[in-house]
């Protein structure tokens, strides 16, 4: 996907910014029969943080958000791409310009680059970042009290006075609000909530300028879920901190986040500011995704967008968009591939709905040639006219949405061998970059195409 | 046992009451003491309604659920209450199954191994035919090395085999004619779904009408596809079976020399094996109806080969199978994701219609209860602390915590400064704040609150447990 | 991946642990230096002088090559079945021949104590597990506790003292306690020398061969105490196995949905519980069989059972490492094999870990 | 409660055992041991004479030597190497096991390989085989042991540490600038050592039954009257049946450490069950 910088956010330093980050895990399967495959759990993200900032990452399970919330505080390593750390805005512009590789473009890494960083910076690196996980059961050591916990990092970048020690961790749960009466307390000892705010203490006891909350509160109820949003919420106005929140629960991404990145399969498809998205959201999967989410009042009547099947094998994922299999909305150059589009022809066929097509296709035998074409024997000449009933039929189909795969097909023509052999070649994929719609809301969809996109403009 | 024969008598008897639990009190012995998990809860279903029960991690919904199924763990008991299912009470000897032996260690819980067996005996005729249960995890839930078809054939097979041999028969007994007849009704357009049901249930055959049903339901298919089917219905059943399906039939078990050489092969594909064929076939009907994809390979796979939302489905096909008059559903979509969880609550939504089948729906999340339920109660530790229709509960809280939990909800449509709060944390429940459990993080607390409060209906089918109504 | 690659992947994961084997068995022959290594081949009781067949082997060999070629060559005499020759009191001659002498009668013991372990173990830790606090747990779970801290071979002098001592109870000494037949019995017979029989050397099989019913009994009542002996050694981990894997499975959510579904106890146990509960225990059989074939060793030692366990205490005691060699060889493969159908039986089971 | 006491009387058991050995290191005369470090035969009656109290308690065995004593001065040795092989089984297990599972990648293959060597014969006959070469004395016995049982622990501690390190906390250690050396020995290792200690504790009483087996078929030591239990075992033998209690006493002193040692591990092992503990 090409890039851009968030507007108006040119001048100063950027925080944290991400170029083209991937990483690809190898399947840990029969390395005998079949070698590995890899599971492409995030490619190509693009995103910026700034001081004082939240940001939003959304999804579904899989989507690739947690892995991408790791791979920015560099408790994984990239496949490809990388991010850099306290940028100024203009050596970014810079870099962007410079081609892969180039002398230049190596010194900005090794300057900036987390994943390049040298012993001296990286200390530094992860004194300023900090991470709070999901599950505040696993993430607390079960053989450590509260009071070790929360040392550990002071510890770790050898804090001094030693003695300040003891004083600091009591401030810090304070600011948490957890007393002094937690201080020994073991883990097993303490609620899910009381966890979590431990958990948090510890991350802010290096005060850091980026913390990552991945999932902070989905394992929490409720209640307490709000009382440890509104703590994260104080903590930020009053440490003047920046969060990557990373959920599945849109209404709390909601209430935290200046600014929100919806992720699919992977793939970051939609960006821009929490209001801006929330309230015309663009992407046809952010669309069916908010229109999903159930509302606590019975009274309003919204209808919801279901989505057909499920989030793709990551393995093997989708060409093209990879939401087009589940869009209600897919244009032909989508990414179809010709296995899709001959499953949904032949469903056609069988399903009987065109007694003609039944009998032009006796016996049909489909032959995948390549991504975009696929071709069906006859076993027998064409006679003429069938031709056209079938592309009739097609053009009849195309507005069907369940069989939306075929507004994929260019054309219907005879392969000359005799002609025996239908062939049907398919529209050429158009992998989807983003589109500005204006107020640095950005989409990745084939709907809005980089010259048409305007603002607020909702699928047809 | 009785139940069974009295059912159509007690429909009319007491009342529309499906179920009915009546101030139920369970409780779990532990190392650390005796856990109070419920105390005091009541609630009715009528056929055909949702009631939703919602409450927050160990609130105790999913133990009164359990203790409806008489499934409840281990370590817990039924201290008092009743549970009236369809006139009959499932809480009938809970005194005579279990004592506390007081030791000075806390006490220990002494089971009657014998009124146990007798209470399995009894709810084994009630569980998967009358009341079926739908579970929040879907992957640990359902048995791993087993294939799908057969756990959900297995219910057919356990519960409904006069309906398998029912259907093999009635294959046997349709003639051309009336084939011709059911065709023509189809292939007309103007004939609806309940003419061709009518229709068939004239011909008097049992088993006849849901397999034509099954067929001419399906949106998949084309008239002509539907037709093709219904033609392949007829099938002349072997005469030897025959007197085999008649007696299964009619007694609802197998006869005794099956039963007993059930384990010699041969036997078993002959007569056994044409039921299990059947209940195969069923099973393929069920997982279409719960909107399976390919469901012929899906039979044959194993529950950690389908992906979350398709194990679900799997789930309900199996909860749906011998058509039960209750289904408890304990968090079904907490597990799945959103888009996911929209399907599935569609789906049982859809069903619910169809099937007309009472849902007990437990959750914690307000919004899938605002979707799904008819009416709600909020349970607190414990407690049932209010109880109204979906409406009413929403648009006008009564009760101290019901309140708080609603404000605690962050709003999806709007953005605000901060969220409501409950102060504090849920008490421990091995001794629970005597009176009303929730008076030590309400606000409204006073000194009365020490009482049990007295539940106060202020409208319609509005309860609520706090002495702020009490006049 | 379907069961059949799961297999075909299993049998190719043998033949890097069977190289370990040889390995081992190479290092372990060379570690004595190359006399000792010599020795294991050199045959006391062929015509050709010790001299002459020291030079043509340490030729053979390659003696003063790389040690890496030297296991090649060793390897190559290996898979020629060329193990070197044993010299203990109850035989002399090629490991090989040994081998085929013994083997059988280990074979006949380890086989009827694992059909009994499994038919025992198996039930009696599900019946423990499923009635809990039960009589029968209660004993089962004694049975087992004892089974662990009990030395096989006391158990089984044990089991002599009680069955053929006088003055315990002579009722009791019905069983014999030393051998595999009474002696008297097998005097002047063509096919039977040396406490072997002959052709196939498993006792049982070749008295019905010829006819000698005497013969089969005898030589089943020597089994009774030895294969008694050995089952118990190694029920105890089986039961205990059984029974914890069993109470785990049935606290499982799907034990749940299967009782929610209303189908019978008995169904529950035997068809969803009892499958499961059975995985972790073959887990386990590997070290099941590796305790199996300790076994043994000290049975065939403790009640003069002439097979691969007895001739190798024999080598070790008559300091003969081409016995000990063997013997180790022979116990890696039968480890390696019966662990190989283990793990299939676990792929059958257990339809995830096919993929 | 049951397990409580149980485990109760594991530990007295095994103390008492400790305390013996100690005894016969100190001041063997205590428990009325002549002399710990050697049996006294006595060949102007070597036949094995019954207990009689109070000049021989357990009776005598062959060459006339008196069995208590015998019994009580080879605790001490059997327990010493077992607890040596266990221990240094243990150590190098541990040591391999953590970093391969911490290291990963090829280290760990190599590793995994090389047990898988070991592993590939099963314990005993190994151990036979081993020590045979080493030279068939007690020192050789038991290192044979270490080798045969080091790879077990490797494996287990490999494993435990494994399933540690995918725990969040151990990320957030790292996240929090914390060295690979402090995530070993701060997370990884209390968290794998307490299960290990368990395994070591329920193993002890294997190692010692395997020792005494393997002495009792033909493992001696330099010293000839060198008590230990396998070899008292081993004299009594061929006595069996005339003069029983020359096997039944040295094989119960076996049996009784094996259960208060099994009685024990498996109370660690409760008491450190997380399913147990709330």
């Amino acid at each position: 996907m090409q890039s851009e910088v968030i507007e108006g956010k040119q001048e100063g330093t950027v925080l944290l910014q991400t170029i083209r980050l991937s990483k690809h895990f190898a399947l840990k399967g029969n390395k005998l029969i079949g070698g590995t495959k890899f599971i492409r759990a995030v490619d190509e993200a693009e995103f910026a943080i700034h001081e004082n900032q939240v940001v939003g990452l959304v999804g579904e399970s899989g989507c690739g958000k947690t892995t991408l919330g790791r791979l920015i505080l560099r408790l994984l390593d990239p496949t490809e791409g990388t991010a850099f750390f306290r940028i100024p805005a203009a050596t970014l512009e810079k870099y962007r310009g410079l081609p892969a590789g180039s002398k230049e473009a190596r010194d900005i890494e090794k300057e900036y680059s987390i994943f390049r960083l040298n012993k001296k910076k990286m200390r530094e690196f992860r004194k300023n970042t900090q991470i709070v996980f999901q599950d505040p059961f696993s993430s607390l050591d079960p053989h450590m009290s509260v009071k070790d916990i929360v040392a550990e990092p002071l510890k770790a970048h050898h804090f001094n006075p030693k003695s300040e020690i003891e004083g600091k961790v009591e401030r810090l749960l304070e600011n948490c609000g957890l007393g002094e009466q937690f201080l020994d307390k073991l883990p097993h000892e303490l609620s899910g909530g009381q966890r979590q705010r431990v958990a948090i203490a510890r991350a802010l006891a290096m005060s850091p300028r980026l913390v990552v909350l991945d999932e902070p509160t989905s394992a929490l109820d409720v209640s307490v879920q709000a009382q440890i949003l509104n703590l994260l919420k104080k903590l930020k106005s009053d440490l003047g901190l920046s969060f990557v929140f990373i959920s599945h629960h849109l209404a709390v991404v909601r209430q935290m986040s200046d600014e929100v990145f919806v992720m699919y399969a992977g793939q970051i498809v939609e960006k821009g500011q929490t209001e801006v998205v929330f309230n015309s959201p663009a992407h046809p999967y952010t669309v069916a995704l908010m229109s999903a989410i159930p509302i606590p009042d019975p009274t309003t009547q919204r209808e919801i967008i279901l989505l057909k099947g499920e989030i793709p094998d990551l393995s093997r994922p989708p060409s093209g968009c990879r939401f087009h299999p589940r869009c209600p909305h897919a244009l032909g150059n989508c990414g179809w591939s010709a296995e899709e589009v001959a499953v949904v022809f032949f469903e056609l066929v069988s399903s009987g709905q065109y007694p003609e097509m039944n009998d032009i296709f006796l016996r049909p035998v489909q032959k995948i040639i390549n991504e975009q074409t696929f071709e069906i024997e006859m076993g027998r000449k064409i006679r003429e006219g069938e031709l056209d009933t079938v592309k009739r039929v097609l053009e009849r189909e195309k507005e069907n949405p369940t069989s939306i795969a075929l507004r994929a097909v260019k054309e219907v023509t005879s392969a000359t061998d005799g002609n025996t052999v239908i062939r049907v070649s398919l529209v050429p994929p158009l992998v989807p970059t983003f589109t500005n719609l204006g107020k640095s809301h950005f989409v990745a969809c084939n709907l809005y195409p980089a010259s048409s996109g305007s603002y607020g403009e909702k699928p047809e | 046992m009785h139940l069974i024969q009295e059912t159509e008598h007690n429909r009319l008897g007491n009342g529309a009451k499906l179920l009915s639990v009546r101030s139920l009190r369970i409780s779990f012995v532990t190392r650390r003491g005796i856990v109070q998990a419920v105390d005091d809860v009541s609630f009715d279903i009528e056929p055909g309604e949702t009631l939703g029960l919602v409450g927050e991690t160990g609130c105790g919904k999913t133990q009164a659920a359990m203790a409806v199924m008489r499934l409840t763990a281990e370590t817990g008991i039924i201290e008092k209450g009743e549970i009236w299912f369809k006139g009959v009470n499932l809480a009938e000897n809970i005194s005579k199954e279990f004592k506390l032996v007081k030791k000075k260690r806390g006490s220990v819980l002494k089971r009657d191994s014998a009124e146990l067996r007798k209470l399995e005996s009894q709810m084994v005729m009630i569980r998967g035919k009358h009341i079926s249960m739908v579970f929040q995890e879907p992957m640990t839930s359902l048995n791993p090395v087993r294939t799908v078809g057969r756990q959900i054939s297995e219910v057919l097979l356990t519960h409904e085999l006069p309906r398998l041999a029912d259907r093999i028969i009635a294959r046997g007994r349709v003639t051309p004619d009336m084939i011709g007849g059911i065709e023509r009704s189809i292939a007309s357009r103007k004939s609806t779904a309940e003419q061709v049901r009518e229709l068939v249930r004239n011909f008097g055959i049992p088993g006849l009408g849901e397999q034509v049903a099954s067929i001419s339901s399906r949106r998949d298919l084309s008239d002509a596809k539907k037709l093709q089917l219904i033609k392949g219905l007829r099938q002349e059943a072997s005469r030897t079976s025959l007197p085999f399906l008649r007696y299964v039939s009619a007694n609802g078990k197998l006869p005794i020399i099956h039963r007993a050489s059930s384990r010699l092969p041969l036997v078993r594909r002959r007569f056994l094996g044409m039921l299990e064929k059947e209940a195969m076939n069923v099973s393929a009907e069920l997982l279409s109806q719960v909107g399976m994809p390919n469901i012929a390979a899906v039979l044959r796979q194993y529950p950690h080969e389908l992906s979350g939302g398709m194990r679900q489905r799997a789930m309900i096909a199996m909860a749906i199978a011998a058509n039960p008059e209750l289904i408890i559903a304990d968090e079904p979509t907490s597990a799945l994701d959103v888009t996911i969880q929209a399907q599935i609550l569609r789906l049982l939504d859809d069903l619910k219609r169809t099937l007309n089948t009472a849902v007990l729906f437990i959750s914690h999340d307000m919004g899938v209860i605002a979707e799904i339920c008819d009416r709600v109660g909020v349970i607190y530790a414990g407690n049932l602390v209010e109880m109204a229709r979906v409406e009413d509960l929403f648009s006008n809280p009564l009760h101290p915590y019901t309140k708080g939990l609603l404000s605690a909800i962050p709003p999806f449509d709007r953005k605000i400064p901060s969220l409501g709060l409950i102060p504090g944390s849920v008490p421990s429940l091995i001794n629970p704040p005597e009176g009303c459990r929730f008076r030590t993080r309400c606000p409204f607390a006073t000194e009365r609150c020490k009482q049990t409060p007295p539940s106060i209906q202020t409208k319609e089918g509005h309860f609520v447990r706090c002495w702020l109504y009490a006049e | 991946m379907t069961l059949r690659y799961y297999v075909i992947r299993r049998l190719l994961l043998v033949i890097p642990t069977i190289v370990g084997l040889t390995l081992i068995v190479f290092i372990l022959t060379h570690v004595g230096g190359d006399q000792r290594f010599l020795g294991e081949y050199i045959n006391i009781h062929s015509p050709i002088p010790v001299a002459t067949q020291e030079q043509q082997l340490s030729e053979k060999f390659h003696l003063n090559d790389p040690v890496i070629v030297q296991y090649f060559y060793w390897l190559g005499a290996f898979f020629q079945g060329n193990w070197g020759y044993t010299q203990t009191p109850i035989f002399s001659g090629p490991v090989l021949e040994a081998i085929s002498l013994f083997l059988p009668n280990t074979i006949v013991l380890a086989t009827f104590s694992s059909i009994l372990t499994i038919m025992i173990g198996i039930p009696l830790g599900v019946w423990s597990a499923v009635r809990k606090n039960s009589i029968v747990d209660h004993a089962s779970r004694v049975i087992s506790f004892i089974g662990y801290s009990l030395p096989v071979y006391w158990l089984g002098l044990l089991l002599i003292i009680v069955f053929a001592s006088p003055n315990v109870c002579q009722c009791l000494n019905v069983f014999p306690i030393s051998g595999a037949v009474t002696i008297n019995l097998t005097n002047n017979l063509s096919w039977f020398r040396a406490g072997i029989s002959y052709p196939t050397h498993i006792l049982l099989i070749d008295s019905l061969i010829h006819g000698r019913l005497d013969l089969f009994t005898d030589a089943t009542m020597h089994l009774v105490l030895p294969v008694i002996t050995l089952t118990y050694s190694i029920l105890a981990s089986v039961i205990r196995v059984m029974r914890s894997s069993m109470q785990d499975t049935l606290d499982q959510d799907y034990i749940r949905t299967a009782r929610a579904k209303g189908l019978p106890n008995s169904v529950v146990i035997n068809q969803h519980a009892r499958r499961n509960a059975l995985i972790p225990v073959l887990t386990l059989m590997g070290y099941t069989i590796a305790g199996l074939l300790g076994g043994v060793v000290l049975i065939e030692a403790v009640f003069n059972l002439p097979g691969i366990g007895y001739w190798t205490t024999q080598a070790l005691i008559s300091g003969d490492i081409g016995g000990i060699m063997g013997g180790t060889v022979i116990f890696g493969l039968a480890f390696i094999f019966s662990n190989l159908v283990v793990d299939i039986l676990y792929g059958y089971i257990d339809p995830r870990i096919r993929y | 409660m049951f397990e409580d006491v149980s485990s109760a009387a594991g530990l007295i058991i095994v103390l008492g055992y400790v305390a013996i050995a100690i005894i016969d290191a100190v001041d063997p005369q205590l428990i009325g041991v002549l002399n710990a470090y050697t049996e006294v035969p006595n060949y102007t009656n070597p036949v094995p004479q019954p207990p009689s109290w109070p000049l021989h308690p357990f009776g005598t065995t062959f060459p006339g030597i008196d069995l208590y004593q015998a019994v009580m001065a080879a605790i001490r040795v059997d327990l010493w190497y077992s607890f040596l092989i266990v221990l240094v089984g243990a150590l190098i297990g541990v040591i391999i096991g953590v970093t391969a599972a911490y290291l990963s990648g090829f280290f760990d293959e190599i590793l995994m390989r090389i047990t898988d060597i070991f592993l590939s014969v099963p314990y005993l006959p190994f151990a036979i085989a081993v020590g045979f070469v080493l030279g068939r004395g007690l020192d050789e016995l038991s290192l044979a042991l270490i080798v045969v049982w080091w790879p077990l622990y490797a494996r287990y501690a490999r494993g435990q540490a494994l399933a540690v390190k995918e725990n969040p906390y151990v990320e957030a250690a790292k996240a929090s600038g914390v060295g690979g050396w402090g995530v070993i020995t701060r997370h990884i290792m209390p968290n794998v050592l307490t299960p290990v200690f368990v395994q070591v504790s329920l193993d002890l009483g294997t190692v010692v039954q395997t020792f005494a087996a393997l002495t009792f078929i033909g493992f001696a030591s330099s010293n000839p009257y060198l008590p230990e239990l396998g070899t008292l075992i081993s004299n009594g033998f061929p006595y069996a049946i005339s003069a029983p209690w020359g096997v039944l006493f040295p094989g119960i002193a076996i049996l009784i450490f094996a259960v208060g040692m099994n009685l024990l591990g498996d109370g660690l092992r409760d008491a450190l069950d997380p399913r147990n503990r709330t």
